[in-house]
């Protein structure tokens, strides 16, 4: 079975890219939000509805400690991983795109 | 190494064109990968629908008309152009408005064209 | 597997630490990295004139020593890099330009060499600007 | 009287920037659209309910005939002007604010 | 050339912090305008408010604490440091958030020093 | 009016290309253009390296045209270009480096070239990336 690995790597809040991708998603697929991406993982936005729970949502672990965001301030529902877990979702995954 | 066998490639174009030279530079890599006989598809979305439209006129800002170059898809036989038909509704586009022969395809068919592939490129 | 990396993006923006750091898993996981293919304002990446602070990253020496270290394929696209001021010395010959930047480790190539990356990787990722 | 021109010059569609610097406009401040900012003068858009009647709004031609955006599928309050009314329009305020 | 009036400078840091180097590059142009004896403000606004949050980690990417060089300003002499109140709330931010001691303003606040100034430098 | 520039946006995007027409029409309206800043991505400008393809604009040379028909100073900031690998030759040798890079016309200089342009000048307009 098919499926993708999505990258975001833009702040939701200057940048349409997420949405544009969470609008793309589909059943097996993933999304890693990484660099200034991290900031989507911040709890009571909008783009938390959007944000189906059949899904798999990571961010990388560095991004989100680098800019000060705690775990209280986080969505539950998203994992953070760091690099070597990144490779391994894209090994996991048969393609990589990357929303940027 | 043997030779391996023909990948499926999808070109995605996100972005306007002009505003950057990600466009160009991105259609410079369709054009390269014509020549490697594998199989290539095209999809413009979200503001790469852009670059489709008709009466682009650059020539006061200095740039080369984005659809002359698409138009070079079809000497490259290069057939597998798709449009998400959903970004030219957000944007108040119609069929009317493209420049060139493509497939406008709905939400349906992109996801499918998304998940068939063995490598995207983005651009 | 077989990865190969795709880096369009300036070394002052993140998307080229990411590339770097993910490059560094991948080895580290026993994956193969056939090639790094620069392009786009990526190519900035290959100029030996970086000078970053002491205190900085040195984005180009690190991907030297990478390269070296695991024997990868750093390529620049030779048409990205001409109009970005990325030149070896035979293209500094043939337009006249008084002097040449190229990192060693760095080599200028075409569009093709991202075109094979994709063919012989099960693999591409892409880090954008 | 201090009044301030704004130039945007990103895609309305891909950023949030139209937005942030709509959301700032004072009496006596205008608009100016350049580059993919010019997208941002298509009719029909939710934006355009932002877009305050008691200010002016620009856009560069230039970079409007480059798109493809004929006029009837323009915002009509949008005033199509070369670099040199943009030069005047920047002599005209007292500060010109970059929203890139 | 007679020694022109005292300037108005607004710095406006509009951009989260390590995405790119702007911020940082926008922190070094504040320092430097310290010497030269104008009327500086500093505004945090859209993203640029995350630049102040607390906690900031940055020694896994190898970026320097931007903290520590806003910290800066202090020792050069720079107080008129102000946040967007609006933007702080956009993104779910409290007060006890910020890590350095800067005044928060409300909409009209925001107005007033944009409109006030000889020239606003954008980051 | 006395004008400066600010200009951060990579000779990619369009808004190094909107730069350069708005200091036409600036001269071309008589007024004075006090100086050009570039800083941040803006610094890859000054590359006398820089080498488009024939059909296409040479900034950097389109730039040193300009800045010389309309004795404009042009400067660099040279923390932001030595950290991009624009160099005179006076930084290629203390640092050590092959070679150097700036294109006549262009000089590297502090940050203060931009204070003190905003201090001299009427506006300041930024061109970002």
């Amino acid at each position: 079975m098919s499926n993708i690995l999505h990258t975001v790597n833009k702040s939701p809040f200057l940048n349409q890219t997420l949405k544009h991708c969470l609008g793309r998603i589909q059943s097996g697929d993933s999304v890693l939000l990484l660099e200034d991406g991290v900031y989507a993982a911040l709890s009571s936005q909008p783009w938390a509805m959007l944000m189906n729970p059949s899904h798999q949502y990571y961010a990388i672990k560095a991004d989100v400690e680098a800019r000060g965001l705690g775990e209280d301030k986080l969505l539950s529902h998203i994992t953070l991983i760091d690099y070597e877990q990144f490779v391994e979702l894209s090994t996991e995954h048969s393609t990589v795109q990357s929303w940027y | 190494m043997n030779k391996p066998k023909t990948k499926k490639l999808l070109f995605l174009f996100r972005h306007a064109p002009y505003g950057s030279a990600l466009a160009k530079e991105g259609i410079d890599a369709v054009l390269a990968a014509s020549a490697y006989d594998q199989d290539l598809s095209v999809l413009f979305m979200d503001d790469g629908v852009f670059q489709l439209l008709k009466h682009q006129k650059p020539d006061d800002i200095e740039e080369k008309n984005i659809i002359n170059i698409l138009s070079a898809f079809t000497l490259y036989d290069i057939q597998s152009l798709f449009v998400c038909q959903e970004s030219l509704a957000e944007r108040g586009l119609r069929n009317t408005d493209i420049a060139i022969g493509i497939n406008i395809v709905a939400h349906n068919t992109v996801s499918q064209l998304l998940s068939q592939q063995d490598h995207i490129l983005s651009f | 597997m077989i990865f190969s990396l795709a880096i369009y993006a300036t070394p002052s923006v993140q998307s080229s630490d990411s590339a770097y750091r993910f490059a560094n898993a991948l080895v580290a996981h026993n994956h193969t990295l056939y090639r790094i293919f620069f392009y786009h304002d990526g190519v900035y990446h290959g100029s030996q004139l970086n000078t970053p602070a002491q205190d900085e990253v040195d984005h180009t020496v690190r991907w030297q020593q990478f390269a070296k270290q695991h024997n990868v394929d750093m390529v620049i696209c030779i048409a990205s890099g001409l109009r970005r001021g990325i030149l070896n010395s035979k293209e500094a010959t043939r337009y006249e330009k008084s002097a040449h930047n190229l990192a060693e480790g760095f080599e200028l190539s075409g569009l093709g060499q991202l075109v094979d990356a994709a063919v012989y990787s099960d693999r591409l990722v892409t880090f954008g600007h």
